[in-house]
């Protein structure tokens, strides 16, 4: 038996997203929310587990009363439970905050965790830190970007695979731990019919600050030991070089910028 | 669960100084914590702090000099035999101490994959803010440190200001320079590691290279070439294979290229494809519509070739030849082939 | 056969108007009713333009008016006759009061069939999205459920199964009870909604606030059986064209040509000038016709709406509801009694004939055949209406009555009475 | 406008398995070739003597398999909520 939580964020479609040209802002109207694409892998990596030794997967979110179509969807893929954290006062966290939000209410709904599975990171604020705080807010160890897992529920360890820049680590680790997990480490499923019906079945928890209770100070932009003092489009790119004459004189001169920002080197066998 | 420090407890001004983490990779100091000494030399003006650059590793305190060249003011130094690898417990233990016995306002981290993980856990431990993959930095008029970062895989630039201290923040490789390196007097400090087996919770059994497998080299390559329409047919295609070879990227295609099998369907780069980000990207024969343009745009460098001066990719291109690709292209690979001293050409 | 798998009253396929209001329908007498829709959402693969009438839908949901997602309540009835370089518009207002309900509306299909869903969610029904039925379920020659992908785990059972899963149905082609469309029994639309501030569009098309213009017209496809429409949508209009497939395929044309053409007539364009293309969609529309409608029930099984060639211009909607209401109707019957076979579930197809909707498709369609086969309506009438108005209408001095003499013998040539009054005859069909 | 700039307007969760499901066989066969011309986002292309089909941009009308002379194209339902999203529809 070994239990799971996974931990979900429902993202914007980041490929959906437009730029007003007039504003420069960033519309995010009528654009489709999803779950975010790497906590999908985790969802599919905690099936897998539950698969081989049993035991119960539950999905966990912070976020808006909307944020229950993404629970829906992962409760779907065949997950037992699901808890949202949902109250104004989570708002507007930062990666502490959220990630002290996400500890307590494991710690308070389902401390009897065996392995924490979130994503890398989520594709509309890219900061990947979240996973990495709830594992020290809950002082438990955490291996990031990883590529495989072999659970052993009886020796209490998992053999982990993880890949950072060209290189594979397999590292041994003790039950409980966090994971984040990244694109490459399986294919999610897509949902079949009877999870489907079974899943609109299945009660959502919703939780929110007074019942998840504790120092309401520490929740949401309050708690957040930084904060957005502003948000604006990015500069215009300046205008490339467009030569147009003689292709050998195009050529060099592409030649000589690339050599010069080192963007060709001279190969060293 | 520790509790967390409120904000209003920590006394701002007793943190002073600026600190840059130095990683090592493949056995010197990585450039891109060079360029952060580099970022916090232009900082100095406003912020009049210390720079003190951090290394921590097994043998490092040798680095120390080529440190002090790049710009560090202090160094310090934490050796032992159990930060010949990275983990995050060992790291964050260190580091975490030094850092609390120096109070400096401001840490800055490399964002590396490794580093990101370190100062996520660092600032969870520190209970203080960390600003994620920043590419610029400022100082504003309470001395507070502007932490300027992309959103939403770049169509935003946000601000991000942190209450507590000290000021966490990883910055994405090549945002700064180096300064010219000079050889500089330094104060070196070593500290006295205090690491005990029990202190790492994971055990590294194994460390290896890494297979790039499939068209996994793509999105993982400093350099991407991709193909599109004005190649014309299939066999054509062979210059550009030539020159893929030659340059040493990883070949890419627009979406009816690969339509037409004339390269794979993984190859593909673009909307329904893949996003690509290298340091260099060639768009060749291909005019830039959007869906390609999703997949490219936030290449550092994109060279553009085509014969219509009206193709969209020479709006956003760094450097366009408008001509024909059949000439253009084979001159290219000519030129890298004589610079790359033949090597590739066998 | 189904030991672990659920078994509800009913499964209806397809969450647009047919299937939700059959859902509806059944789940308010207590059915149990799973609705599943192919899309991300109810309205994800449908398009629309078209109004939306207040019957029958006012039948299900009293006063929905109120709380649904509608766009502009249509005032004016606008119809074109489009020549290659003119056009003559005809512009007709009614229904300009001052307060709801009015009787039709314009909507936008993903925010309206997600609302309209969800209505029949708070009625009991279970809806499932993103849920492709591609297959029925039959035992001894009777439909028992549907597949939706390999497996066990891709089955789900009922006692009745109610395709209403648009004009490319599986639940008909599978059940046998209609074949796939031939190209004259489907038209291809293709449309662009273009956004446009709301006072522009009020301005443009000479509306008060809030209400709303629908705009036809022949003349702009090749003479082929066909038109182009506008409607106007709150900030924006949708913007297409339609035309046989046959026909398309005698023309060679790209569809999305005919909509640049129509895009770019001078009668058109500067109602959609700077305006912003914000989606391209399109979608078969049944022409079939009354008198090719296929048989629209067996055994546990029925087929309403598009799946059933219910659609008849400009009412589609409406039909679509009208045959999912009905449907749900015998449904609620058959399962009084048990009895949810052939004989049983015919009941559907009685009370549909005696409708108010299918009698209006009876009407309209029955001079469908001529339509198709009548090149006139869609190009030379068009075409001459263009010619004679510009004639009449250029002043160089030439007498008026010169003019007149010269539009008769023109018309006697290409036309000729006895056959304007038969086309006359076989168009009322085209009449709203 | 442009077929791709239309495109680019709408939501595609493209699926990776094609759901145009095309049995090429008697395309040489086929003179008028209807699928190329009736496709309103172009999927198919007649190119060297091949049908090239691609499928991303498929908005799920249904034409092709309707003017198949041949009866060989058939139109699947992308899985899962995949393929064309209609924002307006």
């Amino acid at each position: 038996m070994v239990n799971i939580i996974v931990c979900v964020k429902q993202v914007p479609d980041v490929a959906e997203l437009k730029i007003d040209p007039l504003t420069h802002n960033v519309v995010r109207e009528g654009v489709p929310s999803i779950v975010n694409p790497d906590d999908r892998i985790g969802v599919e990596e905690a099936l897998r587990i539950k698969e081989k030794y049993g035991g119960r997967i539950t999905i966990l979110s912070m976020g808006p009363p909307q944020a229950k179509a993404a629970l829906f969807e992962c409760l779907s893929m065949g997950t037992d439970d699901a808890i949202l954290l949902s109250d104004r006062t989570f708002a507007a966290a930062d990666t502490l905050a959220t990630a002290y939000t996400l500890a307590r209410a494991i710690k308070m709904y389902r401390n009897d965790f065996d392995l924490i599975i979130c994503g890398r990171r989520a594709i509309d604020a890219e900061t990947g830190q979240t996973g990495i705080q709830i594992a020290e807010q809950l002082e438990i160890p955490h291996l990031t970007y990883v590529k495989n897992v072999q659970v052993f529920p009886d020796e209490k360890k998992v053999v982990v695979r993880r890949e950072v820049e060209g290189q594979i680590e397999t590292i041994e680790a003790p039950i409980p731990i966090l994971l984040t997990v990244m694109e490459g480490l399986n294919k999610p499923r897509l949902p079949n019919l009877r999870e489907i019906i079974k899943s609109k079945k299945k009660e959502i928890r919703v939780v929110n600050a007074t019942e998840l209770g504790g120092d309401l100070s520490l929740y949401g932009l309050k708690g957040s030991p930084t904060w957005v003092a502003k948000v604006y489009p990015p500069p215009p790119k300046p205008g490339g070089t467009i030569k147009s004459g003689e292709p050998k004189e195009s050529v060099s001169e592409l030649i000589n910028i690339l050599a010069e920002k080192k963007l060709i080197v001279k190969r060293v066998e | 669960m520790m509790a967390q420090v409120s904000s209003a407890l920590i006394d701002i001004q007793s943190w002073r100084g600026v600190f840059v983490y130095v990683e090592m990779k493949d056995g010197k100091p990585r450039d891109a914590s060079l360029e952060l000494l580099g970022a916090s030399h232009k900082l100095k003006e406003s912020l009049q702090e210390e720079i003190t650059a951090v290394i921590l590793g097994k043998d490092v305190a040798e680095f120390a000099k080529i440190l002090a060249s790049y710009g560090a003011e202090k160094v310090i130094v934490a050796e032992h035999d159990m930060l010949g690898h990275y983990t995050s417990d060992a790291y964050t233990k260190v580091l975490s101490k030094i850092v609390l016995e120096n109070k400096p306002s401001v840490v800055f981290y490399p964002a590396t994959p490794n580093c990101r993980d370190l100062a996520s856990k660092m600032a969870a431990r520190l209970k203080t803010g960390l600003a994620a993959d920043c590419t610029d930095l400022k100082v504003n008029g309470n001395k507070q440190l502007v932490q300027i970062r992309p959103d939403f895989g770049g169509k935003d630039l946000s601000e991000i200001l942190t209450k507590t201290r000290p000021q966490m923040v990883t910055v994405r490789p090549g945002a700064f320079k180096k300064l010219q390196p000079k050889d500089s007097k330094v104060r070196v400090q070593k500290v006295k590691v205090d690491l005990k087996p029990e202190d790492m919770r994971v055990k590294i059994l194994n460390v290896e290279k890494a297979k790039i497998e499939g068209s996994d080299d793509l999105v993982k390559s400093q350099i991407v070439a991709s193909a599109g329409m004005g190649f014309g047919s299939r066999e054509n295609i062979a210059i550009f294979e030539e020159f893929v070879k030659a340059i040493g990227a990883s070949p890419g295609a627009s979406r009816p290229v690969v339509e037409r099998g004339w390269i794979a369907r993984d190859r593909q780069v673009g909307q329904s494809g893949k996003t690509v980000a290298p340091k260099l990207y060639f768009a060749i024969g291909i005019s830039g519509s959007v869906q390609h343009r999703v997949g490219m745009e936030n290449s550092e460098f994109i060279v553009a070739i085509n014969n219509d001066p009206n193709a969209p990719i020479f709006k956003f291109c760094n450097f366009g030849i408008v001509g024909d690709l059949f000439k253009v292209l084979p001159l290219i690979t000519e030129e890298v082939k004589k610079i790359k001293g033949n090597s590739a050409s066998s | 056969m189904h030991a672990d798998g659920e078994k509800f009253d009913a499964i209806v396929v397809g969450a647009g108007p047919a299937g939700t209001t059959a859902a509806l329908t059944m789940a308010k007498e207590g059915m149990r009713v799973a609705l599943l829709e192919r899309g991300e959402y109810p309205g994800a693969k449908n398009v629309f333009g078209g109004v939306l009438y207040r019957w029958p839908l006012e039948e299900i949901i009293p006063k929905f008016w109120e709380t649904a997602p509608l766009e502009r309540q249509i005032v004016d009835h606008r119809f074109m006759v489009m020549a290659k370089d003119s056009g003559l518009l005809m512009s007709f207002k009614v229904d300009g009061k001052d307060k709801a309900p009015y009787n039709g509306y314009t909507a936008i299909r993903a925010k309206f069939d997600r609302w309209y869903a969800s209505k029949a969610e708070e009625a009991g029904v279970l809806l499932a999205n993103s849920v492709a039925v591609d297959d029925v379920i039959t035992e001894n020659g009777k439909v028992v459920g549907v597949r939706a992908g390999q497996g066990a785990e891709n089955e789900l059972y009922a006692s009745v199964v109610i395709g209403a899963d648009g004009v490319n149905s599986s639940v008909a082609v599978k059940t046998g009870l209609r074949n796939p469309p031939d190209p004259d029994e489907v038209a291809i639309g293709v449309k662009e909604v273009v956004e446009l501030p709301s006072e522009t569009i009020e301005a443009r098309f000479n509306l008060r606030k809030g209400e709303g213009a629908r705009m036809e017209t022949i003349g702009c496809t090749h003479g082929k059986m066909g038109g182009g429409f506008i409607y106007t949508n709150s900030s924006s209009l949708s913007v297409g064209v339609v035309i046989l497939l046959s026909h398309l395929m005698e023309l060679q044309m790209k569809p999305y040509t005919l909509l640049d053409e129509f895009k770019s007539h001078q009668m058109i364009e500067p109602l959609i000038a700077g305006g912003k293309a914000k989606e391209y969609s399109a979608h078969l529309i049944p022409e079939a016709g009354y008198s090719r409608l296929p048989r629209l029930y067996g055994d546990g099984v029925m087929i309403v709406g598009d799946a059933a060639f219910l659609c008849s211009y400009p009412e589609g909607t409406n039909l679509a509801m009208a045959s999912g209401m009905i449907a749900g109707k015998a449904a609620l019957h058959a399962k009084k009694n048990n009895d949810f076979s052939a004989n049983s579930l015919s009941a559907y197809q009685k009370m549909l004939a005696e409708s108010y909707a299918m009698k209006e498709m009876k009407r309209k369609s029955s001079s469908h055949k001529q339509l198709i086969q009548n090149p006139r309506l869609f190009g030379v009438y068009p075409d001459l209406v263009g010619e004679l108005l510009a004639d009449m209408l250029h002043i160089n001095g030439e007498l008026k009555s010169l003019k007149h003499k010269r539009a008769i013998k023109k018309f006697r040539q290409k036309i000729g009475l006895l056959r304007a009054i038969r086309d006359a005859y076989s168009a009322r069909g085209m009449a709203p | 406008m442009k077929l791709e700039e239309r495109l680019f307007l709408d939501r595609f969760n493209v699926h990776e398995d094609n759901h145009l499901i095309v049995d090429t066989s008697k395309c040489t066969e086929c003179s008028l070739k209807p699928c190329t011309f009736v496709c309103p986002v172009d999927d198919y292309n007649w190119d060297g003597g091949k049908l090239i089909i691609s499928y991303e941009g498929c908005l799920e009308c249904g034409a092709c398999e309707v003017v198949c002379p041949f009866d060989k194209i058939k139109v699947m339902s992308p899985p899962a909520g995949k393929g064309v999203s209609f924002r307006f529809g």
